[in-house]
């Protein structure tokens, strides 16, 4: 079946304003947008520039925007569009570094903002003991791949781009609710700001965008619940 | 690497939680407003049901408090509001200043028209 | 290199709105109304500070006007907008302390059916004392 | 550009990452990675991770050894399984205290589950002693390697690691026997930067992608082996690459061992489990090879589904709750990409090329050999799936990678440490970027686009697939070796299209088919010698293993005349070569 691609295209290093381009393709209902996104490259227009890696939703290179939807191009088909014409664009909230790169400086300086790693100090000779129970308590939170589509996705993010956003918070509940953690309170901290887990307003769009299906906002509305007893 | 924003320091705990708890009580106060104002619509918005109503102390408390937390609610919700926008720190100060007279102003108001019976 | 970012405005509105930003939306602008409307409400109520003076006449006249089948219907869309803001409200706290953020789309979908039936019945409620008049009238 | 560090680490998959880890605060150290950290394909990995914790029952290193010696096919340098088996308890615990998060048992121990080929003695009621599966792999879910990956890129962020990210490295400096560093150019803004080093190390992972069916991502181009050879280092044993029995139908990715480990079926199209008839006493738990050529055997004579080219991987007895709490990735890829719930239905597996066994030729701590007599190059060492130790012989056992690359990346880290100690920087040969600057330059200049290189890679892969696959033949190797002379010769012709510096994937594309055509040929080569069948590599026109002429490792060294290929013998300690039954 014949489905119309309108790509938005944006070269950084010559182009003032972003443009759209439009490609026809014959496609089977099973091929995954990558798929298509590597044909047109390959067949058509070389200059088609994106980010790809493991192809099966677990690196996190390929989060673009689908008719409006933030989503990895591997782990959507075409059958799971239910339009003929499908929008591409980059992930939003973020510079445009070409085509549907864009600059993740910011995302991961957000990132190491929460301290991402475990504090915990004079280790046992054999490893540390964590109970079943509370190792489900991270068992979302360590899926997260990094990919981007939940903080770009956020109106929170749009319109204040010092919000740290949901992966950043993401990463913060996993190592504050973790057992072995000695330190929650470095991690608790770097969220607590005005910058920090105070501007989720539960919108619930990054929920929408992950596509490892984390429920972030759930995460998020623990993280304050914790702040909560924190300070009071 | 740290980041190069990393916000007010301040907590927005106590802000977030006094929130959900003043919106909580408006709820409250709201249901009991309305069946008092649309129970008798006639009768309940005259000026005589009015004030024998605002003769009872009990009533005067339950009204300042609803023009206290009804305006902190609202304020604080358009503060949450314009803190979503990345803006100049002098002009987010300004915006809270204003906001905080404009709050003390109707509140002030709010209870002459209470105080008044 | 001159990276491109679209505006704030432009995002918003080519996103693909889901049931929590349109929940989000409505909070958002029901929540400005509701505190425009607490100072206006405030100031319409002055007129009880001339009691001493008129002996409530000016409020009277006041509330008769807003009795008007105009100001009953302004009266019914700002029930609206309290009706949403406190449903979803609720809402907001289910999300936030219980395990709300696991539901959060069929608690927007209670929130949205509850909030229509309890607009009609509130329609019925503020109309019908209009309509027993004219019926009263008319016999 | 010129940039200066006493340590460039290339790749940051785990090996990479982890000898990073070690050398942080200790050194300069920079890495370098063609995608950003997180996005290496060791997060890929999801079964688990191989030690003998003894977690779940009795286990000991020595039987660790043992099946690692056998499912090698006795192709593994013993001295160097010893080694990264002996390590392993103590690699794995030192991931815990940094933070990964392993699945637990009830005592909240790392759980463990079972593996191909991994397996502990039974004596049987006959007094017969047998070898029965053991759970010896430590997981977390089926997302193992993910979750190692990502604590080491946190434990390198915690440490102020140097990262290069989104760099590709085009060449190696090499002069006078010793490496001073490397040509990479910012993918981001096209520029050629020069990377000068008292060392550097390789972690650039496998070459699985110049087959058309691969668990490998689009990463996964062989960029190191081929850069390291055309630097004038031999790659070792390159025909073993091994095929997972079970990718998903069609685009080959990956569907964990640990299915079967979990208790999975593989079953004909007349619904039998028809590893019974290749190793009766493991039976979906033998060892990949043997796996794959069962498949492979079943599809061949017919008795795939409906006669096309896939099997079923049954795992409908094994229960919702225990899929959805140890395998939640692969229900979402089976859902996702094939439309089959496994909780309800089989899923549709064939063999896809999966893991380089050979690589460049290492010392058991990570520095390069020049040549079969053991000379080393100074100042450049490789390790993980880009290295042969040999470790893995002829055929990998299932969790061993992921230990390798740490075991690995680890000894690496501390072997370069102590280089440091004495080394200092050595001369930056002048002008170490031009030939790379020319063949940059000229592909910007290309005016016409005569040959399209995907064109050439899809020719490449195609055949790769079905004449150097799962089984081999002289004839078809040959034509193989034919085929790839003559896409070399396209690849001459090939242009880019793309004119814009500023990312540049296209020019990527270009260089890393470039890779593929090099060290393809290499594969070929040493599969046409190869005159036995040994783990991985099966021909069909030889019986058996040939322990006589065999028991030895290639070496393809590039000369003017082509591919020269020469033997050093296998290093056996303890275990004699015996027959391989299961």
């Amino acid at each position: 079946m014949q489905v119309t691609f309108s790509i938005q295209r944006y070269d950084s290093s010559k182009d003032k304003k972003p443009y759209r381009q439009e490609f026809k393709l014959d496609v089977e209902p099973t091929d995954r947008i990558l798929d298509c996104l590597d044909r047109i490259k390959w067949d058509f227009e070389g200059s088609l520039t994106y980010r790809r890696s493991c192809s099966h939703g677990i690196c996190g290179s390929d989060a673009i925007n689908i008719n409006g939807k933030n989503m990895l191009a591997c782990q959507v088909l075409i059958q799971d569009i239910k339009k003929k014409r499908i929008k591409i664009d980059p992930i939003p909230g973020m510079p445009i570094i070409k085509d549907l790169v864009v600059d993740t400086t910011d995302f991961f300086a957000k990132y190491e903002v929460v301290k991402p790693y475990l504090i915990a100090k004079n280790p046992p000779p054999k490893e540390r003991f964590q109970s079943v129970a509370d190792r489900a308590l991270i068992d979302e939170a360590v899926n997260c791949i990094l990919c981007g589509a939940c903080t770009s996705s956020c109106p929170s993010m749009w319109g204040n781009p010092n919000y740290l956003g949901p992966a950043a918070m993401l990463k913060a509940y996993r190592f504050a609710f973790d057992s072995r953690d000695e330190a929650p309170a470095e991690h608790l901290e770097a969220i607590d700001t005005s910058d920090g887990v105070w501007r989720c307003h539960t919108i619930f769009n990054c929920v929408e965008a992950c596509p490892k299906e984390i429920n972030l906002t759930w995460h998020i509305s623990q993280l304050k619940k914790k702040m909560v007893e924190r300070e009071l | 690497m740290s980041y190069k924003h990393l916000g007010s320091r301040n907590s927005g705990a106590p802000g977030w939680l006094f929130q959900r708890i003043t919106g909580i009580v408006l709820i409250v106060a709201m249901v009991g407003h309305y069946i008092l104002m649309h129970y008798t619509p006639t009768s309940g918005h005259s000026f005589a049901s009015t004030f024998e109503r605002m003769q009872n102390p009990l009533w005067k408390v339950f009204y300042l408090s609803f023009v206290v937390v009804g305006i902190y609610h609202g304020l604080n919700g358009v503060w949450g509001v314009v803190r979503d926008f990345k803006m100049k720190r002098w002009l987010s100060m300004t915006i809270l200043g204003a906001m905080i007279i404009l709050g003390i102003a109707f509140a002030v108001f709010g209870f002459m028209n209470v105080l008044v019976f | 290199m001159n990276f491109y970012q679209s505006g704030w405005t432009k995002v918003l509105t080519t996103y693909h709105r889901f049931a929590g930003s349109w929940a989000w939306i409505f909070h958002r602008i029901s929540g400005l109304a509701l505190t425009a409307y607490i100072f206006m409400h405030i100031i319409a109520l002055s007129n009880l500070q001339k009691h001493k003076i008129d002996g409530g006449k000016a409020f009277n006249e006041e509330m008769a006007l807003f009795s008007s089948p105009f100001f009953l219907v302004i009266e019914w869309l700002l029930f609206a907008f309290v009706l949403y803001h406190t449903l979803n409200g609720i809402r907001i706290v289910l999300v936030d302390f219980a395990n709300g953020a696991r539901y959060h789309k069929q608690l927007h979908y209670a929130v949205v059916t509850i909030g229509v039936i309890a607009f009609i019945a509130m329609g019925y409620v503020i109309f019908s004392h209009q309509v027993n008049k004219t019926v009263a009238m008319l016999f | 550009m010129i940039h200066k560090h006493d340590v460039l680490i290339v790749g940051a998959g785990l090996a990479g990452l982890r000898a990073a880890v070690e050398l942080a605060g200790k050194a300069d150290v920079a890495v370098l990675s063609k995608v950003f950290p997180t996005r290496s394909h060791s997060g890929a990995a999801q079964g688990g991770i191989a030690a003998a914790l003894g977690n779940e029952e009795e286990d000991h290193v020595e039987w660790h050894i043992f099946d690692t010696v056998k499912g090698s096919d006795y192709l593994g340098d013993q001295d160097a399984i010893e080694m990264m088996v002996s390590e392993a308890p103590e690699v794995i615990i030192e991931l815990e205290h940094m933070g990964v998060p392993f699945s637990r048992t009830k005592e909240g121990k790392i759980a463990q589950r079972q593996f191909g080929g991994h397996t502990r003695p039974k004596v049987g009621a006959d007094g017969k002693e047998t070898r029965v599966a053991i759970q010896r792999a430590c997981y977390a879910a089926d997302r193992t390697g993910h979750v190692i990956l990502h604590t080491l890129y946190e434990q390198c962020v915690k440490h102020n690691v140097h990262f290069y990210s989104e760099y590709y490295v085009v060449s190696l400096i090499v002069k006078d026997g010793v490496c001073r560093g490397l040509v990479a150019f910012d993918i981001q803004t096209g520029e050629l930067h020069t990377f000068h080093a008292k060392a550097v190390m390789f972690g650039t992972g496998g070459y699985g992608r110049a087959w058309k069916i691969t668990s490998n991502a689009y990463a996964n181009t062989g960029d190191g082996v081929a850069i390291a050879y055309r630097a004038g280092i031999p790659l070792e044993d390159m025909e073993f690459v091994q095929f997972h029995p079970t990718g998903l139908w069609k685009l080959g990715i990956l569907v964990t061992e640990g299915a079967r480990g979990e208790g999975g079926y593989l079953k004909n199209k007349n619904g039998e489990r028809f590893m019974k008839n290749y190793a009766p006493t493991v039976m979906e738990l033998a060892p990949r090879d043997m796996v794959t050529r069962s498949i492979t055997t079943e599809i061949l004579e017919g008795r795939g589904i409906d006669g096309k080219d896939y099997v079923h991987l049954d795992l409908t007895h094994v229960g919702e709750a225990t899929l959805k709490e140890r395998l939640p990735e692969i229900i979402g890829f089976a859902k996702t990409y094939v439309g089959v719930d496994p909780v309800k239905a089989p899923i549709p597996i064939q063999p896809t090329a999966h893991y380089s066994m050979g690589g460049i030729p290492t010392s058991l701590f990570g520095e390069v050999y020049l040549d079969e007599k053991g000379t080393i190059l100074t100042g450049f060492y490789a390790a993980g799936e880009c290295a042969c130790i040999s470790v893995h012989g002829a055929n990998r056992l299932g969790t061993n990678s992921l230990l390798d690359g740490v075991v690995h990346g680890r000894r690496t880290g501390k072997q370069i440490a102590k280089f440091l100690q004495t080394a200092e920087f050595s001369e930056l040969p002048e002008n170490a970027d031009t030939a790379d600057r020319a063949r940059i330059d000229e592909l910007f200049a290309s005016t016409n686009f005569k040959e399209s290189y995907h064109h050439i890679k899809d020719t490449l892969r195609d055949n790769m697939m079905a004449k150097a696959g799962v089984y081999r033949n002289e004839k078809d190797l040959k034509e193989m070796k034919q085929i790839i002379h003559e896409l070399r010769e396209k690849y001459k012709n090939v242009g880019l299209r793309d004119k814009s510096k500023n990312f540049n994937t296209e020019l990527m594309e270009v260089l890393e088919l470039g890779h593929l055509l090099e060290f393809s040929e290499v594969v070929v080569e040493g599969a046409i010698a190869r005159q036995e069948c040994r783990g991985a590599h099966w021909r069909t026109d030889f019986e058996k293993r040939d322990d006589t002429n065999w028991m030895k490792h290639t070496f393809a060294f590039r000369t003017e005349k082509g591919i020269e290929l020469k033997y050093k013998p296998v290093t056996v300690t303890k275990y004699q070569p015996m027959e391989r039954k299961y």
